[in-house]
C-alpha cells in the first residue's frame, strides 16, 4: 500500500502493461519527452524508449487512425488524445471506423486498443476544454467506455481497458488529476462493466461516474446527517454497463437519481433513467431525478464554472427534495 | 525493368477477372440482385492488378468502397465477394458489410473503407506496426483523387512521411470524385503529386491503365519501403468506365473524353502487347473463359446461397461473438 | 395543393427560402450542376446561378467552418452533408465551433447557418452510410435539430431553421426521399420546437420521429383494430423540446412508448424517456418502453437491415405487451 | 516600401502595450488571479502589430488561444480584456470566454480558437461572405507551426485557394508546437511555406520579429486579396519567450536558442530602428508610459469589478438570449 496520485496512477498503470506486453505502445501529442501535459506519462519514455513512447503531429486523425491501423497488425497501442474536447477532431476514426470495423467485417478484425483522454471541468479551460464527453462515447456501438474515480481504478481499468480484445476509451477526469489515495502494491487488474457501490444505503439510490463520484459521496454523508440512507453507485464502466448493481439497488431502495457532468440532454443519465424506468419500474416509488450540468457550454469564470457543475448542495437538496 | 512473362499473365489474368467480375456486379444491381449501391473500378484494373500483383503475402492492401478489383486481387474468393455484393450468407462479411466494405484479413485485404480519407491513416499506422514489429511488410492504401482534399489525407502522408513508414499511398486519379472534376476543386494540376512535395516526399505519376507501368512503379515503392527508405506517394492516371456508383450513367463527362479514355482500356491494351510479346491468343483465350466461369459460378453460388441467418444481426460487435452492452 | 415528394420538397424548401433572401447561400459536395446525390437540390443552381449553389472539395471540416464564417459577416448560408454520417469528419467544427461560439463570446456572435444532410438507414448501404444521428446532435448545448416526417414538414421546419438565428441541423431522412405527399400551395414556414399529435389516443403514447413516425402509425393502425388506442407524436424538433404535448399526452394516456432509429444507448428516446419519468411519474400507469434498433451498427444486407430497424411489427408487440 | 512614423510608431506603440499587457497578465497567473491556463505570445508581438495596423475597420481577425496580441491590437479595450482573462464581470465575453477566447466582433476581432487548425476554414468562410457581398473585408487567420499539421489546416487553404478567397493566412512559427518541435513533426524545413505550392501559391517567409517587414508583407497580401487575386500563405519567423502556457518554463529548448532569440526581441529591435530614423527617445518614453498606464489601469479596473452575475450562466446559448432547450 502507498500513497498515490490519480495523475501517477495513469503512468503506473500504463508502465505495468507496457512492462507486461511489448506490443503495447504510446503515442500522443507531447506524451514522450516531456511527459504528458498532465505529467500522466512521465517516465514511460524514459523507461521503455522512443520506439514505445512517441509523439505525434497535432494530428488527431492521424493518432487514432494509426492505432487502429497498429491494432490491425499485431500491436496493442495506446492512443492520447490530450482532452475529451479533440475527441471531435477525429470522431470519424472513432465511431465509424474503429467502432463498426469488427461488426462490418463479420468478425475478422479485432482492435485491442486504447483511447486515453483528458475529460471534464473544473479547471477553468472555458468551453473548448473542458466538456464531459462519455455520453457521445456511450452512444456508439463497438466502443467500450471507462471513466475511473480514484487511483487505484485508474491502475486497474487501464489495465482492463488494455488486455481487452475490443476499442476502449478511458476518460480520465481533469479534476481529479491531484486527488491522492492510497493504492495496493504489485499488479492491480480490474473488470470492465463492474459499478462499485461505494457506500450502502436504504432511501435512495445516486448513480455516479468519475469526479461526481466525490460529489455523491460528500452529499451522502451530509443526507445521512439529515437522516436519507443513500447508497451510492460508482458506475465506473459506461460500457458494458453494470446493469445488475443497478437494478438490485434500485430494487431496495425504491428511488434513483443520477449525477452526471453531461449536459443535460442525452447524457448518461438519460440512458440510466431510461433503463430504470422501463426494466425497474414497479420498484420505483418516486420520480427519477437527473442532476447534471445544464445544456449549455461550459464558461471559464471560476464562480460560473461551479455554478454549472452538479454541486454537493445540489444533490443534497435534490435528494431531500426527491425524499421528503 | 524487364518483366517476367508469368507475372504479365498474372496480371492479365487479374484484369481480366475483375472486369468481368464487376460487369456481372453491375448486370446484378440492374437486375434487383445487388441493392444499395456498387461502386465499380471499371477500366481502373491495371492499378489494382500491377500492385497486387508485385505484393507479397503478409502485405496489406487498404481500399475504398471502389475496392471490388483490389479485394479479389489479393486472393479474396470470387464467390464470397459476390454474395457479400448480393448480401447472402456466403458472402465475405456474412452480408454486413455490403459493398462498400469488401474484407478479406486473411488475404491481407484489410478492408474497404467508405468515408473518404479515414483509411489513410489507418494504412499508416499497419505500416507502423510491422516497422515496430521489424516484419517486412508493406501497407498499400488505395484512394481516389477527390480524397486528396480531406484532412486525413494531409494527416497520414505527413506523419508517415516524418515516421518513415513503410507506407505507400496510390492515388486513383480517374479525373472525377463524384459528379465534380477533380480540376474544380484543387488549385494545382496533379492532385496526389502536386502535392508530394509537402511532405518532403517526390511527386510520381503513373499511367494507370498500363499495368506494366504501375507493376515497376509498385515494384520500385515496395523496395523503398522494404528498405527503410519511408513511403511513396504515387498518382496513377486512370478513368472510370462506368458512373460514379448505382446506376449513375456520367452523364457530366464530356463524350469525347469518355471515347478517348475507353480507346486506351487498360485490358484491351495489355492484350496487344502480350501478343506482341509473343504469347498466344489461345491462353488469353484460356484465361478470358476460366475468369468467365469463375464469375458465373460465384454468380450461382450466390443466388443459391440462402440470406444471412438471423442471428448473425446479433453477433461480433465484441471479441466475445456477441452485441451485449450490459452484464 | 399538390403532390410533391420528400425529395422535391427539400429543392422546394431551399428555393422558398433562396427566393426570399439572397443571402441564403448553398455549398456542398455535387449539389450544384449535379442536384445533389439524393436529387434533393435540383434545379437551384440553374436558377440561383453558381455564385449562390456551389460544389466544394470533399472538405467537410471546410464545408461546416465556411458555412460558420459565412455567418459570422452577413450570410445565411446552408451547408450540406452528403451523409449524416459525415458529421462526424467535421464534428469539431459542429460541436466545438459552431454550437458554442456565441455562448463563449458572451452572445457577440449570432450564426444563423443550417446543416442538412442525409440521415437514416434502410437503403442496403451499410455501416458508414445509414446511420441516425440526430442523438448526437441533440447532445450539444447550442445545436437546434429537426427531423421532418413529411413533404410538407420538410419545407415549412427548412424554413424555419433558414430563417432562425441560431445553427439548426435539419435531418432529411433518406427512406423517406420517395415519399409524396399532398402540400399546399405558397409559402409553407413552419416553427421549430413543436411537435405534432398525429393520431389521437387514449391507451398510450407513441412518440417517434422521422422515419420512424410512420412505422408507429402504421401500428397505431394495427393497435386499434386490437383495441389499443395509440396517439402517435411525431416530435419534428429534438430541439428546442416540445415538451408540453408530451407532457399533455402521458398525462392523458398515462402510458409511453417511444421508437427510435438510434441505436439503444442514449438514444433521443433516452432523453424523452427520463423527461416523463422525472416530470411525469405519477401520471404514468406502467413502464416507459423504448424501442429502438439494437446497441449494434446497421448491417448492409437487406434481410439484416430490416431486423435491425425498428419494424411496424416490433412495435406493436411492444405496446401490445405494455397494454397487456 | 517607405513606410510612414506615423504608422511605425503605431506599430511600435501596439508592441509595447501588447508587451506590457502580457507580462502583467502573466504575473497574475503566477498570483493566482488569472486562473485556469494563459498562452502569452510574448516575442511575437511584430506579427500582431504589422497585420493590425495594416487592416482596416472591417476587416476581419481570427486567432488561436495564442490571441492576446492579435485581440488587443484590433482595438479590443484592454480593461475589457484584463477582466476576461481574470473572469471578471467587465470581462470582454462576460467571464464565459476565458483566455483562450477573446472576442470583439465590434472590432473585427472575431475570435479566439482554442481547438488548432478549426479557425482556418471559419476565417475562409468569413473571405468568402466577402467575396459574395462584394465588401472589399479581408479575413486574416493567424496560427502556429503546429497547426499545419492537422488537416483542418489542408482543407481550408485548399478550397481558399481554389475559390480566391480574401484571406490571409499567417503562420507563426515559433519551432514549437506546445513541448516538441516543429522539426520534429515534418519533413520539409517550411511548416508553411514549404506546404504552399501544394495549393499553388507562393511560399513566403518573413521576418516575423521585425514588424516593418511584417507590415509589408501584410499590405501586399491585402492588396492582393482585395485585388480579387485569391488567398496568401505567410509564414513569420518567431519565437515565444516563455514557455507554451500556464507556468510552463520551456525547458525543452537548448539555452542558446533561447538567448539569440530574446536577442532579437522584436520590440528592442524596433526601438533601435526608430531611434535610428531621428525618433525621439522622449516620444518612445510616452508611448511606453502611456501603455503601462493603461496596464495598471486595466489590472485595478478588473481586480474592482465583481465576478460575473450569476445570471449569465444561462445566458446566450440562443440568439433569443437564454438557454432553454424546451418550450
Ligand atoms: C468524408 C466523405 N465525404 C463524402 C463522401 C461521399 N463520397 C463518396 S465517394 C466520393 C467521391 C470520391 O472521389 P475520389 O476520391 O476521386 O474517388 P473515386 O470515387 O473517384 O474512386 C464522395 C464525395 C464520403 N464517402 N466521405
Ligand atoms: C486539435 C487540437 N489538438 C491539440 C491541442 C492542444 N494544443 C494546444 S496548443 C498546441 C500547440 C500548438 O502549436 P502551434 O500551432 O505551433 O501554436 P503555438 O502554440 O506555438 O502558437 C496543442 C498541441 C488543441 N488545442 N487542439
Ligand atoms: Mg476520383
Ligand atoms: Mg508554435
Amino acid at each position: 500500500m502507498a500513497e498515490l496520485s490519480y495523475r501517477d496512477a495513469v503512468a503506473r498503470g500504463l508502465a505495468q502493461e507496457m512492462e507486461r506486453d511489448e506490443r503495447v505502445v504510446l503515442i500522443g501529442e507531447d506524451v514522450a519527452k516531456a511527459g504528458g501535459v498532465f505529467k500522466t506519462t512521465v517516465g514511460l519514455y524514459e523507461r521503455f524508449g522512443p520506439r514505445r513512447v512517441r509523439d505525434t503531429p497535432i494530428s488527431e486523425e492521424a493518432i487514432t487512425g494509426m492505432i487502429m491501423g497498429a491494432a490491425m497488425n499485431g500491436l496493442r497501442p495506446v492512443g492520447e488524445l490530450m482532452f475529451s474536447d479533440f475527441l471531435a477532431t477525429c470522431w470519424d476514426i472513432v465511431t465509424n471506423q474503429i467502432a463498426k470495423t469488427r461488426y462490418m467485417t463479420g468478425g475478422q478484425v479485432e482492435l485491442p486498443l486504447v483511447i486515453r483522454t483528458a475529460n471534464g471541468g473544473g479547471a477553468r479551460f472555458g468551453g473548448q476544454h473542458s466538456q464531459s464527453l462519455e455520453n457521445w462515447a456511450m452512444a456508439v456501438p463497438g466502443l467500450k467506455v471507462v471513466a475511473p474515480a480514484t487511483p487505484a481504478d485508474v491502475i486497474g481499468l487501464m489495465a482492463a481497458a488494455i488486455r481487452d480484445p475490443d476499442p476502449v476509451i478511458v476518460f480520465e477526469h481533469k479534476g481529479l488529476f491531484a486527488n491522492k489515495d492510497e493504492v495496493p502494491d504489485g499488479e492491480i487488474v480490474d473488470t470492465l462493466g463492474t459499478a462499485r457501490v461505494l457506500r450502502r444505503g436504504d432511501d435512495v439510490t445516486i448513480v455516479a461516474l468519475a469526479a461526481m463520484v466525490h460529489t455523491a459521496l460528500d452529499a451522502a454523508r451530509i443526507l445521512g446527517g439529515l437522516g436519507i440512507s443513500a447508497e451510492v453507485i460508482d458506475l465506473r464502466s459506461l460500457v458494458p454497463l453494470d446493469t445488475t448493481t443497478l437494478l438490485d439497488s434500485v430494487a431496495k431502495t425504491t428511488r434513483l437519481a443520477t449525477v452526471e457532468e453531461n449536459p443535460r440532454l442525452v447524457g448518461w443519465g438519460a440512458e440510466i433513467s431510461s433503463l430504470v424506468a422501463e426494466e425497474a419500474f414497479w420498484d420505483l416509488d418516486g420520480p427519477i431525478v437527473r442532476i447534471t450540468t445544464p445544456h449549455i457550454p461550459l464558461p471559464a469564470a471560476g464562480e460560473l464554472e461551479d455554478l454549472a457543475i452538479p454541486s454537493v448542495e445540489q444533490v443534497v437538496d435534490a435528494v431531500k427534495a426527491m425524499s421528503g | 525493368m524487364d518483366i517476367p512473362v508469368d507475372i504479365r499473365l498474372e496480371m492479365y489474368d487479374g484484369m481480366v477477372r475483375a472486369r468481368y467480375f464487376e460487369q456481372r456486379a453491375h448486370d446484378l444491381f440492374m437486375q434487383g440482385l445487388v441493392k444499395g449501391t456498387t461502386h465499380l473500378g471499371l477500366g481502373q484494373e491495371a492499378v489494382a492488378a500491377g500492385f497486387a500483383v508485385a505484393m507479397r503475402p503478409g502485405d496489406m492492401s487498404y481500399c475504398t468502397y471502389r475496392g471490388h478489383n483490389h479485394t479479389l486481387l489479393r486472393g479474396a474468393p470470387m464467390d464470397a465477394l459476390m454474395g457479400e455484393l448480393m448480401g447472402r450468407s456466403n458472402g465475405i462479411c456474412e452480408g454486413k458489410g455490403g459493398s462498400m466494405h469488401l474484407t478479406d484479413i486473411s488475404k491481407g485485404a484489410m478492408g474497404s473503407y467508405a468515408i473518404v480519407g479515414a483509411h489513410l491513416p489507418v494504412a499508416a499506422g499497419a505500416a507502423w506496426a510491422a516497422q515496430l514489429r521489424g516484419t517486412d511488410q508493406v501497407s498499400v492504401c488505395f484512394f481516389g483523387d477527390g480524397t486528396t482534399n480531406i484532412g486525413a489525407f494531409h494527416e497520414a502522408v505527413n506523419i508517415a512521411a516524418v515516421w518513415d513508414l513503410p507506407v505507400i499511398f496510390v492515388c486513383e486519379n480517374n479525373l472525377y470524385m463524384e459528379y465534380t472534376a477533380i480540376s474544380e476543386v484543387i488549385a494545382v494540376d496533379h492532385p496526389a503529386a502536386d502535392r508530394a512535395a509537402a511532405y518532403g516526399l517526390e511527386g510520381i505519376i503513373v499511367d494507370g491503365n498500363d499495368a506494366d507501368a504501375v507493376y515497376e512503379a509498385a515494384v520500385a515503392a515496395y523496395e523503398r519501403a522494404r528498405a527503410g527508405d519511408g513511403p511513396s506517394l504515387i498518382e496513377a492516371l486512370t478513368y472510370r468506365h462506368k458512373g460514379h456508383s448505382r446506376a449513375d450513367p456520367g452523364k457530366y463527362r464530356p463524350d469525347e473524353e469518355v471515347e478517348e479514355w475507353l480507346k486506351r482500356d487498360p485490358i484491351d491494351i495489355y492484350r496487344e502487347r502480350l501478343l506482341s510479346l509473343g504469347v498466344t491468343e489461345e491462353i488469353l483465350n484460356e484465361i478470358e473463359a476460366k475468369a468467365l466461369a469463375e464469375v458465373d459460378a460465384a454468380t450461382e453460388a450466390s443466388k443459391n446461397a440462402p440470406p444471412p441467418d438471423t442471428a448473425v444481426l446479433l453477433t461480433d460487435v465484441w471479441a466475445d461473438g456477441g452485441s451485449s452492452w450490459r452484464n
